[in-house]
């Protein structure tokens, strides 16, 4: 069939007229340009007058494709592909040209945009003369959804999607699910008990008839695609037996081994070798930590073994791996706290009274170590004096370049606790405080009230190197007061580091068996950074919390509730459709060398062993084209994009610079 | 192992106990020093004060005079290390400034490729490359019982990466700690001596000066261990105008570790240099070590 | 050429930039005080190297040049392991030492002297040269200090770790031809 | 060859996530800069086969620009290393072409880089238009080897192909 394109040049009011001669461009494409047979201009050929003189043209020409020269496809892509659908011609085969953002606002000679319109013009003709009929996918969307963390984020996102309706398995890594959270005192700017408020919503999820619990448990695999993912999770021995187990806690109590917590207690407190990690467990099912216990280490003891009422205990319980089939997943993976002992000068870990953050959490919580008493490592002193300071590890090149947005608000919220605790004088050292969200800056002023001290000024080391009487036996914090231009040593009996929030160490490494990608500091990468933050570059995957990126509690309850309601329109819709932009291979002439397996970061690419030929899973292609350029055989097609339409591209974008060319086109 | 070998010239004489105890101990160890012939000055921190393409000038000609076969040079003192390391990075990373440099160097006939060498200071030679295993083997006589204080000062642990902490290194550590020493783990060890502030301003040096020795003394060191040259001349040299200026009685014996290594290795103290120093090492080996060093 | 290039000013810091290799970091700074607060020398100072940087981002030159600052800095090195914005602070203290030096700014130090007698025993014998350097430098600038270091020098003397001869390099005027191009080349 | 008034022909492979929503972005904020790059749009940096940069070249362009999302930051993942790899790769055989490898070059735009992009441009068309035309088709055909080197490059291109991910 001989070829019928149109050609549809846009002013955009003077937009582009300004700068790029379009009625010029208008006639020239349909004089020059084999197979053009309407060339039109209009002022906005986006607007519905615009739209309908092309469907006019599509089925009074009969149009076999459709170039738009107007703005940039991110914008208006689809309504000119919507527009030749409803004229009934395939919406991929039309193609829109950026003659706004790409010519005419960036040039201000007339000649030369106009000239740069014609190649861009006459490019997007002689590809569209190569584009295919393309339709998209549709697929079933089950009906169940994986969360991935049991943290705040996880938990919104759990309660949403259960309580309306949908079936949701929550993965938790710990023994319990309840997160960070689970481990602060107070939380700001309202100092509400933490604990107060997130443990009703974990019970519900520990008790909701659509939640299934998955707790001490690890993704392993996921495989499949949007609609119908398959994941294998690993349920880690507990030695406890799920079903038998009432929860009394005797075992608990009687296990004779005691072990430093680092994990729940940040190393502040201790738990048994079987232990659950906090009162509030949900479920309250204990683990045994086979590193620590009598019985793994030495073949002694059983004494959980023997006290248990209902025969729980299973000292020989293996890992299991447990399959499961759902539509879509959200990761809410959460964070670690930055390791305050990589900045040496600030003496974690060498100097007693220097504090993690995390450390002071437990410090303060009613329910930690110490009953809530603010102490020394002694166990017994109050400090008279305590320093905080911000941005430790965070805001520094030689760490993290990022800011992690909650540091400042929760050394307020510990300045306001040991004000209100104690009668020590407290001092903040900051480079700037912020405090941007609702009641977070009026938080600030009561802390000013309070006679917190705010020092500006990046800390430079915190020692014990007295210099000076007074010095000795005391912290030394020493910082530039930069309001005054001085350098400062301030005596403290104790110093609280506010370590910054990163990514979980292996965050990289889940993200990517359900294929998404980390930005640079290993935050998870949404969508659209501002237009679709919590749904990411692979669909029926979302994020939520602070996986994507440092947030407080409103902002990651917010992001779970969200990317909830994301997967329930996907599931109430219960169909999906799939771009048709991937990659084929033709098996017949696939040499079988494998050579694009490995490329794929989707694992959208199959062997098939007994025909020896890679084959590509549709669903699972993402259409990026790394595997059509390495194929060394030229046998994998990327459709829309495949060689033959982008050579001629080529061809056409350089129409004026190939002087035969110009003679091929002039004898046309 | 094979190094082209830059003493610099406070190992001439004043530091001559640093250099003597760096022969022997690296004879020992199986280190062979090729002297640069016939280097010059580095020019310490006072060429860079005046003009920084004769400074590099200055020092890249040393550079440029190690010979084809050798692509690493070792330096004892942390200021002629650090100044080989920062010109031949600079002539790295910023290539117009290389080539400005390589036409001083032409009108001496002269020339240097940026990065062919590698500038590496003694203790980081003997750490990395010797290891604690080689080490450990040659002492004979361990210093058991001696409570070392190592100070790294500051030019050799920044700005250029010799993989150790900037903040708070820790190469000098386990190596006395595989002389068998008993180490003292103090917070200024990286801290600064006061460098050429004693020939400028010596109220202003001497508070530098008193801070090592009295943080030091705090954590109950027999005697500071240096890596430098101009850090050992401050703290022996200056000590007793210290004391007299602020009134302490500190009596700290700052040796190098090149000497420690010496004795651990059982080599004659008089080869390694032992009683150049002002501030007398003698009595506290004595007692700590027992009549080892009669 | 493209509009959105800036055009120089010739603002003092531009100077420094392009008189510092990785200056144009300079322009990151955050102002937070961790150089100042790192510093040995910073209770000396009559500015923080943290002011100096706001004072050259102010156009304050002529007051930057007559700082004491550069001269109580001792190289540390802390100031730019420790920045947060990979500024080589200490390289610019150097540079404006030399700027303070090449046009006569500085004020109450002595710093610019011994840093000329010592690269003076440089250019002439290719060594340094500790005697010379503090009999030389101190008969010059302060004999009374030079009373006080008597004994301690004696000591020097009597262990043999200090030389009444400057060593001379072989091939001294080799360079010298390497240093009077190098003062040719700057002199540009 | 440098010619003041030579306007060069660049054509431009950009990534559709980032490195054309930063021309976009250049567009929305109004950045001047050379109409010499015609952008040609691919879903990844990693699409950009090198024939792709050897035919642009031998169809007239006197440059190519091919620019993706920032190592890290790659909306597949880590295509953009491939294309990294292959960029090596391509610079050599223009070499070894007699093309000058700076005719070609890689750039990380994101899409907020709309600034930095252009000032890219503008270096691009300066450094290209100071080494002046490619005159590569006229040569190719006046000694008859256009297809021979054609064949010759996709051939080395096989040889070199990476493997893994």
């Amino acid at each position: 069939m001989a070829d019928k394109i149109g050609i549809y040049v846009c002013h955009c009011g003077s937009n582009i007229a300004g700068t790029i001669d379009v009625e010029e461009v208008a006639r020239w494409a349909g004089k020059n340009i084999e197979g053009v047979v309407v060339s039109r201009d209009y002022k906005f050929m986006c607007s519905s007058l615009g739209q309908q003189m092309i469907e006019d043209d599509i089925k009074n020409e009969g149009l076999t494709g459709v170039v738009v020269g107007a703005c940039s496809p991110h914008l208006h892509e689809k309504t000119f592909r919507n527009a030749c659908k409803r004229a009934g011609l395939n919406p991929f085969l039309c193609q829109m040209t950026n003659l706004r953002e790409h010519v005419s606002w960036v040039n201000s000679d007339k000649a030369a945009g106009t000239k740069k319109a014609k190649a861009l013009i006459f490019a997007a003709a002689e590809r569209v003369k190569r584009q295919k009929p393309l339709e998209p996918m549709e697929v079933e969307v089950n009906p169940a959804t994986l969360v991935v963390g049991g943290g705040i984020a996880g938990l919104q996102a759990t309660l949403e999607l259960a309580d309306a309706g949908y079936p949701v398995y929550l993965v938790e890594r710990e023994p319990s699910i309840g997160g960070h959270m689970a481990q602060f005192d107070k939380t700001f700017p309202t100092l509400d008990c933490s604990a107060c408020i997130l443990t009703p919503k974990m019970s519900e999820v520990g008790q909701h008839e659509n939640v299934t619990l998955l707790t001490y448990s690890e993704l392993e695999e996921v495989s499949g695609s949007v609609g119908n993912f398959k994941v294998k999770i690993r349920k880690k021995a507990r030695y406890v037996d799920e079903d038998k187990c009432t929860g009394c806690g005797i075992c608990i109590e009687k296990c004779p081994r005691k072990v430093i917590d680092n994990a729940f207690e940040a190393g502040m407190g201790y738990r048994k070798a079987i232990y659950s990690p906090f009162p509030q467990a949900v479920p309250r099912i204990p683990v045994i930590d086979t590193e620590n216990c009598t019985w793994f280490t030495r073949g002694k003891c059983r004494v959980c073994s023997k006290v248990c009422p209902t025969d729980a205990v299973d000292y020989d319980q293996k890992d299991e791996t447990v399959e499961l089939n759902v539509g879509n997943i959200i990761m809410a993976t959460g964070w670690k706290l930055f390791d305050c002992k990589r900045i040496p000068q600030y003496g974690f870990g060498r100097l007693a009274n220097v504090y993690t953050s995390m450390e002071f959490e437990r410090l303060c919580n009613a329910a930690g170590p110490t009953s809530g008493k603010i102490v020394m490592r002694d166990g017994k002193t109050e400090p008279k004096s305590v320093a905080i300071v911000h941005c430790v590890g965070s805001r520094d090149v030689n760490f993290n370049p990022y800011c992690s947005a909650v540091c400042c608000m929760a050394a307020l919220k510990f300045g306001h606790l040991v004000l209100e605790k104690t009668k020590a004088e407290v001092y903040s050292f900051y480079i700037d405080i912020r405090t941007p969200m609702k009641e977070y800056e009026e938080f600030y002023q009561r802390l000013l009230g309070e006679g917190m001290h705010f020092i500006r000024g990046k800390v430079a080391e915190v020692t014990d190197a007295a210099r000076r009487p007074e010095e000795h036996g005391k912290l030394i914090v020493q910082a530039e007061d930069t309001l005054l231009g001085k350098q400062r040593r301030i005596p403290v009996d104790m110093v609280i580091l506010m370590g910054g929030l990163e990514p979980q160490a292996d965050a990289k490494e889940l993200g990517l068996k359900c294929g998404i990608s980390c930005s640079m500091a290993g935050w998870y990468t949404e969508r659209h950074p501002k237009l679709d933050p919590v749904a990411t570059m692979t669909d029926g995957v979302f994020v939520a919390g602070v996986c994507q990126g440092p947030k407080d509690i409103p902002a990651a309850v917010a992001q779970g509730a969200a990317a909830a309601a994301r997967v329930a329109g996907m599931i109430a819709k219960g169909i999906v459709t799939i771009e048709p932009i991937v990659a084929s291979i033709d098996e017949e002439n696939c040499s079988g060398c494998r050579i694009c397996n490995d490329l794929c970061p989707f694992n959208a690419i199959e062997y098939d062993e007994e025909k020896k030929v890679s084959r590509v899973i549709t669903a699972l292609c993402k259409g990026c084209g790394t595997c059509v350029a390495a194929c060394p055989a030229g046998v994998i097609t990327g459709a829309h994009f495949n060689n033959e339409q982008i050579f001629a591209e080529i061809d056409g974008i350089l129409w004026d610079a190939n002087p035969q060319a110009e003679v091929e086109i002039a004898s046309v | 192992m094979k190094y082209a070998y830059y003493p610099g010239c406070s190992l001439e004489r004043n530091a001559a106990a640093y250099d003597h105890s760096v022969r022997e101990v690296s004879d020992l160890l199986g280190i062979k020093l090729q002297e640069i012939d016939d280097w010059n000055c580095c020019g310490a921190t006072e060429y860079f004060s005046q003009n920084e393409l004769a400074a590099c000038a200055v020092i890249a000609r040393n550079l440029a005079l190690v010979e084809p076969q050798t692509d690493q040079i070792v330096a004892p003192c942390a200021a002629c290390y650090l100044n080989l390391a920062k010109t031949d990075k600079l002539m790295v990373d910023h290539p117009e400034f290389g080539k400005e440099v390589n036409q001083c160097l032409a009108a001496g006939g002269l020339k240097y490729e940026p990065g062919r060498v590698t500038v590496r200071h003694m203790l980081d030679v003997i750490v990395d490359d010797i290891g604690e295993t080689a080490v450990r083997d040659k002492v004979v006589r361990p210093l058991a019982g001696l409570r070392v204080a190592p100070y790294y000062g500051c030019q050799v642990v920044r700005p250029i990466d010799n993989n150790d902490n900037p903040e708070y290194p820790m190469k000098m550590d386990h190596l006395l700690n595989w002389l068998g020493a008993e180490v003292v783990d103090y917070p200024v060890k990286a801290h600064c001596c006061g460098g050429h502030l004693t020939q400028i301003s010596e109220p202003q040096a001497f508070e530098l000066i008193r801070r090592l020795l009295q943080n030091a003394q705090d954590y109950n060191a027999d005697m500071i261990i240096c890596m430098c040259p101009m850090c050992q001349l401050n703290l022996d040299g200056y000590q007793s105008r210290v004391n007299g200026f602020f009134g302490t009685e500190f009596k700290l014996p700052i040796m190098y570790f090149t000497q420690m290594l010496g004795i651990a290795f059982g080599i004659d103290p008089q080869k390694l240099g032992f009683g150049k120093e002002l501030v007398t090492a003698m009595p506290v080996l004595e007692a700590k070590l027992g009549g080892l060093l009669v | 050429m493209a509009a959105h290039i800036a055009e120089k000013k010739g603002t003092f810091l531009e100077e420094v930039i392009e008189a510092t290799p990785g200056g144009e970091r300079l322009v990151h700074c955050l102002q937070c005080g961790s150089c100042g607060g790192s510093c040995p020398s910073g209770a000396d100072m009559q500015y923080t190297p943290r002011t100096l940087i706001a004072m050259i981002n102010a156009n304050d030159r002529d007051a930057v040049l007559a700082a004491n600052t550069m001269w109580a800095c001792v190289s540390c090195y802390f100031c730019t392991s420790r920045c947060p914005q990979d500024i080589p602070i200490t390289d610019i203290i150097y540079t404006l030492k030399r700027l303070s030096i090449a046009e006569k700014r500085y004020r109450d130090t002595d710093a610019p002297a011994l840093a000329k007698t010592f690269t003076d025993f440089v250019d002439r014998y290719g060594r340094s040269f500790e005697f010379g350097l503090a009999t030389g430098y101190h008969l010059l600038k302060r004999p009374i200090s030079m009373m006080k270091m008597g004994p301690m020098g004696l000591q020097m003397f009597t262990r043999g770790r200090m030389a009444l001869r400057p060593t001379k390099i072989r091939q001294i005027e080799q360079l010298q031809a390497i240093i009077n191009k190098a003062k040719e080349l700057s002199a540009k | 060859m440098s010619n003041e008034n030579f306007d060069p022909i660049i054509v431009g492979f950009f990534c559709n996530w980032c490195s054309y929503r930063a021309a976009d972005l250049a567009g929305s904020a109004r950045i001047k800069y050379p109409s010499n790059v015609r952008i040609i749009r691919v879903m990844c940096s990693g699409r950009v086969d090198p024939t792709f940069v050897l035919k642009a070249l031998a169809d007239g362009a006197d440059g190519v620009m091919i620019a993706g999302c920032h190592p890290g930051e790659c909306h597949y993942i880590n295509q953009n290393y491939k294309a990294m790899r292959r960029y090596e790769m391509l610079k050599h055989t223009l070499s070894a072409m007699g093309v000058e490898p700076e005719r070609v070059r890689l750039v990380w735009a994101s899409a907020a880089e709309g600034q930095q992009l252009a000032e890219a441009i503008d270096e691009l068309v300066g450094d290209v238009r100071r080494l002046g035309p490619l005159h590569w088709l006229q040569n190719w055909d006046e000694n008859g080897q256009r297809q021979k080197a054609l064949d010759d490059i996709v051939k080395e291109h096989e040889e070199a192909m990476e493997v893994s991910a």
